[in-house]
């Protein structure tokens, strides 16, 4: 059927997004200021032991060349070395790209999971107290610094009431799991707000909508108008605001991964920054860039089979 | 029939909201007046005090009164969230207005370069242009600025692209109204109510991307008064010397709890919502 | 099901009162309404816009459209039960089952993301209790019997895949799946062409016929209560002004409104203007020349995006000589929006040549959009979105006023005001954002606001549809008028056949994008050439009972 | 027994001893590589490595090393040859970041399997200092040799007291005890774990949770609270760490010396030792730190003055002096420190602009001599006061450490303390140019810092000597 064929031609797509975001990359953390070499010597640096760097790392030749090899490599699969840590840039990521995306996701898990419940009783009890209270509380989430509230967590639920560990990534799967629990509820505190907000108002709006009236009218109590009528149309617009949230949550964990010392590529990027390792930025850009584009795509196809009116 | 328009009560929630905002503009504004102490002056003597009357929310590391700082913080912060909006609402308006009104190439070009943007890391962004310019408010401006227009020129597209076709649209080009006019007095009017309810929100991601930039350690410089700074340092005395981090913090949390109400009221309003 | 005694009603209303609390206390919007419902009867409940027939249903299923509304008072006993003081379970227990409600707009009615059939078997399963298989199998039952072609494969369409007759459908359907006694129907056909419209009042009869079901029709339209009911209520302004049998109350109505509204039924059967024809006048060129005119839109393609098309408008020839009227009639969806959009300049023409007073708008594009904008106007179909809601007509006509410069800036405020009463408005209106005035006033608007262009050619679309007949029959007189002096061209689009039968004097028939047939108005009136001409005549409801309606076959329901 | 889990806020960068200069690298290297010659815990001496005794010819360029019986974790003896090639290689290899410093080797032979001839270029006293650098450490030379330098680094073998059994990037490094260790009997931990945790906070909370043995880097401000928990213990640790602030000499008044004078009497040392550290660092006075070779305890200290300085200014002519200070972004302390040298110098009249940078640019301007002043540190790589007088004061082409500082008189001196063998004309040398540079005011010193770390109670003999080796080998969990 021809509704599902921009699943094959969407990817397409990602093709000019993928090559202008290496483009922007490399362009823009090579219009830093500070020298990777100087970087890797420190305070001992020499002009000669810097000279011998930067040829070493071909980073003496013009800066377009040095495009022309960059995309050259791509084209063989490979992403260069890192300057710092010296080994090729997509193992080093390759060894980081587990605890971002299963941050992410849990993340995401845990704000569609406290956000569905409470929009729905907020929604269904528009106008009372519970729904107010609802709503206040989750203005205030929107505005606590994530850092902040990740260290009171911590303090709370790791220290004085030692449920979860501080910080760090697991072994096993259970593990992993249990380490992801605190920075994961950080981010869905913030994230969840902001669903929760758009999920109440749609279902707000619904619940007075032509529709439900039509539901009730045929006799439908009031929680099968809910959750069989008013919630399956609710979720259509919030899928788009989910899936760019997550585009800004993959590119934005690395200060809930450096609090919870989550051995992520959010950290390992801000560090290539500050180093002016180039090609480990511009290969961790290139992966999320990847991966907010996937993102996207999944969430139109799931705006799809949500809602059966939308052609893509 | 034709109802007679009855005078709309005032919405309780826009009160609400604009009240704290004005509070803190106020406090912005008349800063000199009201702070008890100067802000960035340092007392040895006077290091870590917990709330007292003479530091109704304490001292910090360098004994400089929390109070006087939030009120002077309030300068910086309010000026982040409305500039950090401002811009971005304007470039992006104008950009997805031209986007959808013209579509064909320039809606293509400008499609794939929102495209890249949104999947651009916003991080590299940032801390490159930061970087870059050095760091300080007007990096953190224009940072904003690059990335933050593409959330507003989608909602203007869409809405453009929609209304365009929209009979009063198609009634105004009938009549021989020109293309501006039909854009930007008879489109744009009608698309921006989502946009001007999203910058309410906007505008506390704004002050909340400053806090976490201050957490890297590329916010505004020292020894500027802000709360996302001011949070980010108290951190380190934070078993100590709670009320470091704790009124700056709130300080954020009540603006975008007032930003945020100012939001769902004007949703209420303009019938965001439908 | 025990059969009522004879004589004694199904339902029976006594004294409803329905207020609405506001900034300054309460406000009656219906104000002791009493009537009744006998069992298989069909109720026929008319009157104006706004004067509280939808929420009179509405209060009879508790389901007031908002919080600020609440019955303050009366009775609505069914089978010994008062329905207005029922628990919310019980009365659950009753809606979809005992009663069955079809929403006047069936579209925003119909979950956009449930399928049809779903939507159908939901009441069964739960108030008979029904399997998902055995609900299924009734659900299509059901849908057969309303008259879907092929029910198996349509129970698993969703709302938007289906052409509004078919939603209209749709809606009576989930409202008859539990057999219930009653069924409130609130303007079924309002929205549809005459075709589709009287395919579904004739379901709506056969279905009284076979189950024996009472059902209160709501409608503004005289013809449709003429052809369907047996009683009719008129309601005015929240009070039911005058209720009786059909035949009665059309022959001899009581109320000075029920009277008004009769006289103003444009009917077929008057004759046209009484003057006669003008004179040939000497040979003029024409002021518009179509050619051969396609417009076609893009439909989105198979699995690789190819390209294909659908034709709106397909190869249509017209000249139309300045000072004529021309007529533009057809069945919903066959062109006739698009065909005047095109005319204009306002829909991408993709083959074909329009040509204005002589100038091309192929050849010499620009030149001639700007002679035309100055020269031709157009009144929208749709009253309300044709206006931009964030101005005031006032600002909207002087704008217009202002663009094309024809008056003095110092004479624009008097321009306005004699537009607006040139329209039957109150200038004090021109203040007032479309929001704040009903769909009459926005039309009328429309229209002032394409006379303030002081056009030679107005192409009007639908402009009258949304008003009431006496307001209908003065802007008729209007555009006559107009004609008359002004030497005004005028392309007249409407549903209404009577109408156009009464303002034109050529008519054209489109069909599927084409014209099928064309000639002076009482010619194609009286003996039609083309079949399909003949149908849409003989669908027009007529607000004489004894005229039955002729509906056409259903298969067309599919198209 | 057991295993000590350490957590310090950066990860390892790599496992090749001479591509790294970074400290994180370091005290890893110690742990799992072993160098000819140590530094013993004080930080003042040289101890027996894996050389058991050296020799020095009498000119001063031949060094001979007697090898001991050692082994590598593979189980392969520890032969002079390897010993040669790794020095070889810190010269020659392109990766490496230390060639520079190893230029002075002329050869470096084994002239049987356990023993070591280096001949070098020139007359050098710190060089068997330099053969203490982790990043010297002996390699086996079968295993780095040609392709193989990649694949090292990732299973890298040493001849340490710990092996590394695996690196999970980011998160830990885990190391487990060298059986092949020649002193491996002395080792009481079956294993290390070195944790990646960057966040002060996080870090302090961990151990405080009891989820590690050991956190290292302990933010000064969280000492007092830390000693106050029973479970915890606080260790200070002397350290080679000096804070000064960089003055460039080429900037207006900045030439003059009576500015730079008057900008040393114009800060309160006391005051920032008092903010940054918590009072646990200490005034200071001299650019070779407290604690180290030759340090010169009686050196001049300007006293704290602003009237003066102000005064001072005026008499130079630099009455309204206005100064560009680089902050580094990032570092909270130096923010700190930033904050209140303006308001100190501001009593003087000076009027101080902060511009705060991202570190990595900030190398770049000081470089280039786009600043006034800013605030540094250094910390000893070896034992040698040497390697430090020659970057700070000895004109290399770093201008003097970036301050563009010139005194062909000292710059003489440095050379000649570089060849000076007799230890107690050495030390006279080394005074002499502690005073001259104070006297110059070539930068200002601020203050020394210990290493804080804390531990778990049940941990024993966790420390660090001045230059930041660990002694894990001799650290026990109880
Ligand atoms: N939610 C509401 N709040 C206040 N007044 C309302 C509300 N809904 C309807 N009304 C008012 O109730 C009156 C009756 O409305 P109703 O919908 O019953 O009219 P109607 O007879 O069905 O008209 P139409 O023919 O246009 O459908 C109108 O005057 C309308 O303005
Ligand atoms: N922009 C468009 N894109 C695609 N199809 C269109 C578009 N506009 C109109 N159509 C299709 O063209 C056909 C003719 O539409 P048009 O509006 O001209 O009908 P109409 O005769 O005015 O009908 P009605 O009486 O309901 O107003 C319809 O099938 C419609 O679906
Ligand atoms: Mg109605
Ligand atoms: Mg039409």
């Amino acid at each position: 059927m021809h509704r599902y064929s921009f699943i094959l031609t969407r990817p397409l797509q990602f093709v000019p997004v993928v090559f202008g975001v290496s483009l922007i990359t490399f362009i823009l953390v090579r219009m830093i200021p500070g020298d990777p070499a100087r970087v890797l010597l420190g305070a001992r640096a020499t002009p000669t032991a810097i000279a011998n760097i930067r040829a070493q790392y071909g980073l003496d030749e013009p800066l377009w060349l040095q495009y022309v090899y960059f995309l050259r490599n791509l084209a063989h699969g490979e992403m260069g070395t890192s300057i710092v840590y010296k080994i090729d840039v997509l193992r080093l990521i390759a060894t980081r790209i587990e605890p971002t995306f299963a941050l992410v996701l849990c993340s995401v898990l845990l704000s569609i999971l406290i956000a569905v419940p409470l929009a729905a009783l907020a929604a269904r009890n528009q106008g009372r107290p519970v729904d107010h209270a609802i709503r206040i509380v989750s203005t205030f989430g929107i505005g606590f610094p994530p850092f902040w509230l990740g260290l009171m967590l911590m303090m709370l639920l790791a220290v004085r009431f030692p449920l979860f560990p501080v910080s760090g990534y697991g072994d096993t799967l259970g593990e992993k799991l249990l380490h992801l629990a605190l920075p994961s509820l950080t981010i869905a505190l913030s994230l969840s707000t902001v669903l929760l907000r758009s999920l109440r108002a749609a279902m707000v709006d619904w619940l007075k909508s032509d529709v439900a009236t039509a539901a009730r009218a045929r006799g439908m109590p009031e929680h099968i108008v809910f959750w069989r009528h008013v919630l399956p149309n609710s979720i259509a617009p919030s899928i788009n605001l989910l899936a760019v949230n997550i585009g800004w949550l993959i590119g934005g964990t690395v200060v809930i991964e450096s609090i919870f010392a989550v051995p992520g590529m959010g950290q390992l990027l801000v560090r290539a920054i500050f180093s002016r390792d180039y090609m480990v930025v511009q290969g961790v850009a290139m992966v999320f860039a990847c991966a907010t584009v996937l993102v996207n795509f999944l969430a139109d196809i799931a705006t799809v089979f949500v809602d059966p009116r939308v052609k893509l | 029939m034709s109802a007679p328009a009855l005078p709309r009560p005032l919405n309780p929630t826009l009160v609400a909201g604009l009240a704290i905002v004005g509070l803190f503009a106020l406090a912005a504004l008349a800063a000199p007046l009201i702070a008890p102490a100067d802000p960035i002056y340092q007392d040895a003597a006077a290091r870590l005090q917990a709330p007292s009357l003479a530091h109704p929310f304490g001292t910090d590391n360098f004994g400089r009164d929390i109070l006087s700082r939030i009120i002077y913080g309030a300068r910086v912060d309010l000026q982040m969230a409305v500039i950090g909006v401002f811009f971005p609402l304007v470039i992006g308006t104008v950009i997805g207005a031209l986007a959808g009104f013209f579509g064909g190439l320039v809606d293509a070009v400008l499609m794939r370069l929102i495209d890249i943007i949104l999947a651009f890391p916003f991080l590299v962004l940032m801390l490159s242009i930061i970087a870059i310019l050095g760091p300080g408010l007007s990096s953190f401006y224009i940072a904003m600025a690059l990335v933050g227009w593409v959330s507003y020129a989608r909602l203007i597209r869409a809405q453009i692209l929609v209304l365009k076709n929209a009979d009063y649209a198609v009634a105004a080009v009938s009549l021989g109204f020109s293309r501006s006019r039909v854009l930007f007095r008879h489109l744009l009017p009608n698309s921006v109510a989502g946009s001007l309810v999203f910058c309410m929100s906007d505008a506390v991601l704004v002050l909340l991307s400053g806090a976490a930039i201050s957490y890297l350690g590329l916010g505004v410089q020292p020894p500027t008064a802000e709360w996302g700074i001011m949070v980010a340092e108290g951190q380190a005395f934070l078993s100590q010397a709670w009320w470091i981090t704790l009124f700056p913090g709130l300080s954020i949390v009540f603006l975008a709890f007032g930003f945020s109400m100012i939001g769902d009221a004007l949703g209420e309003i303009m019938g965001v919502h439908e | 099901m025990s059969t009522p005694t004879p004589g004694a009603p199904l339902l029976s209303v006594r004294d409803l009162t329905v207020v609405v609390r506001g900034a300054q206390g309460q406000r009656a919007l219906l104000s002791r309404v009493s009537l009744d419902l006998g069992k298989g009867e069909i109720l026929g409940l008319v009157g104006e816009s706004g004067s509280g027939k939808s929420l009179f249903c509405r209060s009879l299923v508790q389901l007031l459209p908002s919080r600020a509304l609440a019955v303050t008072g009366g009775t609505a006993v069914m089978a010994g039960r008062d329905l207005l003081s029922l628990s919310e379970a019980d009365m659950g227990a009753l809606r979809g089952a005992k009663i069955g409600m079809i929403f006047q707009n069936p579209s925003s009615h119909l979950d956009p993301v449930m399928r049809v059939g779903d939507q159908i078997a939901e009441g069964l399963m739960f108030h008979r209790k029904l399997g998902r298989k055995a609900a299924k199998a009734e659900a299509i039952a059901i849908m057969t019997q309303v008259g879907f072609t092929d029910p198996a494969r349509q129970f698993a369409s969703y709302p938007h895949e289906f052409s509004g007759g078919m939603r209209q459908r749709a809606m009576i359907a989930v409202a008859l799946a539990c057999d219930p006694d009653i069924l409130i129907a609130d303007e079924p056909t309002t929205a549809l062409d005459v075709t589709i419209q009287a395919q579904i009042l004739k379901l709506l009869m056969d279905l009284r016929d076979q189950r024996g079901l009472s059902i209160i029709l709501i409608t503004h339209d005289l013809g449709v209560v003429a052809q369907t009911c047996d009683r009719i209520a008129v309601m005015r302004q929240g009070e039911l002004v005058e209720q009786g049998p059909k035949r009665d109350l059309l022959a001899r109505p009581q109320h000075p409104y029920t009277q008004a509204l009769i006289a103003s039924h444009p009917s077929m059967d008057e004759a046209a203007p009484t003057e006669p024809p003008a004179p040939p006048a000497p040979p003029r060129r024409p002021l518009m020349e179509i050619d051969d005119l396609h417009v076609r839109y893009p439909v989105s393609g198979g699995l690789f995006g190819r390209r294909r098309s659908f034709s709106a408008v397909a190869g249509v020839s017209l000249r139309i000589m300045p000072g004529e009227t021309v007529g533009i009639v057809g069945e919903s969806g066959s062109g006739k929006s698009t065909l005047a959009r095109a005319m204009l300049g306002l829909a991408p023409i993709s083959d074909g040549h329009v040509s204005f007073d002589g100038d091309s708008l192929r050849l010499k594009r620009d030149a001639t959009l700007a002679k035309m904008r100055r020269q031709a106007a157009m009144v929208f179909q749709d009253p309300f979105n044709s206006l931009n809601a964030r101005l005031t007509i006032g600002e909207t006509l002087a704008e217009v006023l202002r663009v094309q410069g024809k008056v003095a800036r110092a004479a624009i405020p008097a321009r306005v005001e004699e537009l607006l009463r040139l329209v039957e408005l109150d200038p004090g209106l021109a203040g007032r954002r479309p929001r704040q005035l009903s769909g009459g006033q926005c039309q009328r608007a429309g229209i002032a606001r394409a006379l303030a262009v002081e056009p030679r050619l107005i192409v009007a679309d639908e402009c009258v549809a949304a008003l009431d007949v006496t307001i209908q029959a003065q802007i008729v007189d209007l555009f006559r008028r107009l004609v008359a002096t002004m030497d005004l061209t005028l392309v007249f689009i409407a549903h209404d056949l009577a109408i156009v039968r009464h303002l034109c004097e050529r008519v054209v028939v489109m069909h599927h994008g084409r014209i099928v047939e064309e000639g002076a108005c009482a010619e194609v009136f009286e003996h039609p050439r083309e079949a399909y001409t003949a149908a849409l005549i003989a669908a027009i409801p007529d607000i004489d009972p004894d005229r039955p309606l002729h509906a056409p076959p259903a298969g067309a329901l599919t198209a | 027994a057991g295993v000590l889990t350490i957590a310090r806020n950066e990860d390892s960068t790599t496992f090749d001893p001479i591509k790294s200069a970074q400290n994180v690298d370091n005290w890893v290297f110690s742990n799992v590589f072993d160098v000819l010659v140590r530094v013993d815990a004080t930080g003042t001496k040289l101890v027996p490595g894996l050389a058991e005794s050296w020799t020095v010819s009498d000119d001063g360029l031949t060094y001979t090393f007697k090898l001991r019986d050692a082994k590598f974790s593979d189980g392969a003896p520890v032969t002079a040859e390897d010993a040669a090639f790794s020095l070889t290689r810190i010269r020659d290899d392109k990766g490496s970041l230390w060639s520079d410093s190893f230029t002075i080797i002329d050869t470096a032979t084994a002239t049987d399997p356990k023993t070591l001839v280096v001949k070098l270029k020139s007359k050098s006293v710190p060089f068997l200092s330099m053969m203490a650098l982790p990043n010297a450490s002996v390699l086996p030379k079968k295993l780095v040799e040609g392709a193989n330098a990649d694949t090292f680094a990732e299973n890298p073998v040493g001849s340490g007291a710990f092996s590394l059994a695996e690196w999970r990037r980011g998160d830990r490094v885990i190391l487990k005890k060298n059986p092949n260790y020649w002193d491996a009997d002395k080792v009481s931990l079956d294993g290390v774990e070195w944790l990646v945790i960057p966040d002060d906070n996080t870090r302090m909370l961990k151990i405080q949770a009891g989820e590690v043995d050991a956190a290292i880097t302990v933010p000064f401000s969280r000492v007092a609270e830390l000693k106050t928990n029973p479970d915890l213990k606080v260790i200070s640790d002397p350290s080679t760490r000096e804070d000064h602030m960089l003055i460039n000499h080429e900037h207006g008044p900045l030439a003059k010396k009576e500015v730079r004078e008057a900008l040393d009497m114009a800060i309160d040392k006391k005051a920032i030792v008092d903010a940054a550290t918590f009072g646990l660092g200490e005034v200071a006075y001299s650019y070779i730190p407290k604690g180290s070779l030759y340090h010169y305890a009686d050196n001049l200290q300007r006293p704290y003055d602003p009237e003066k300085a102000k005064k001072m200014l005026a008499d130079a002519g630099a009455s309204d002096l206005t100064l560009n200070y680089i902050v580094n972004a990032g570092k909270e302390t130096d923010e700190q420190i930033a904050v209140l040298i303006q308001q100190q110098l501001a009593q003087a009249g000076v009027t101080v602009n902060l511009q705060k940078v991202d570190p990595s640019q900030s190398w770049d301007m000081l470089v280039n001599g786009d600043y006034d002043i800013s605030v540094m540190y250094w910390t000893n790589d070896i034992l040698d006061p040497d390697q430090k007088t020659t970057f700070v004061l000895g004109h290399d082409t770093n201008m003097n450490y970036m301050t563009r500082y010139k005194n062909d008189e000292v710059k003489a001196l440095v050379e000649a303390a570089r060849l000076e063998t007799d230890p107690t004309k050495r030390e006279a040398m080394y005074v002499t140019l502690q005073k001259l540079a104070k006297g110059d005011v070539n930068w200002i010193d601020l203050y020394y810092s210990p290493y804080i770390n804390v531990t778990r109670k049940n941990i024993e003999n966790f420390h660090q000597n001045p230059l930041g080796r660990f002694f894990l080998e001799e650290t026990v969990k109880n």
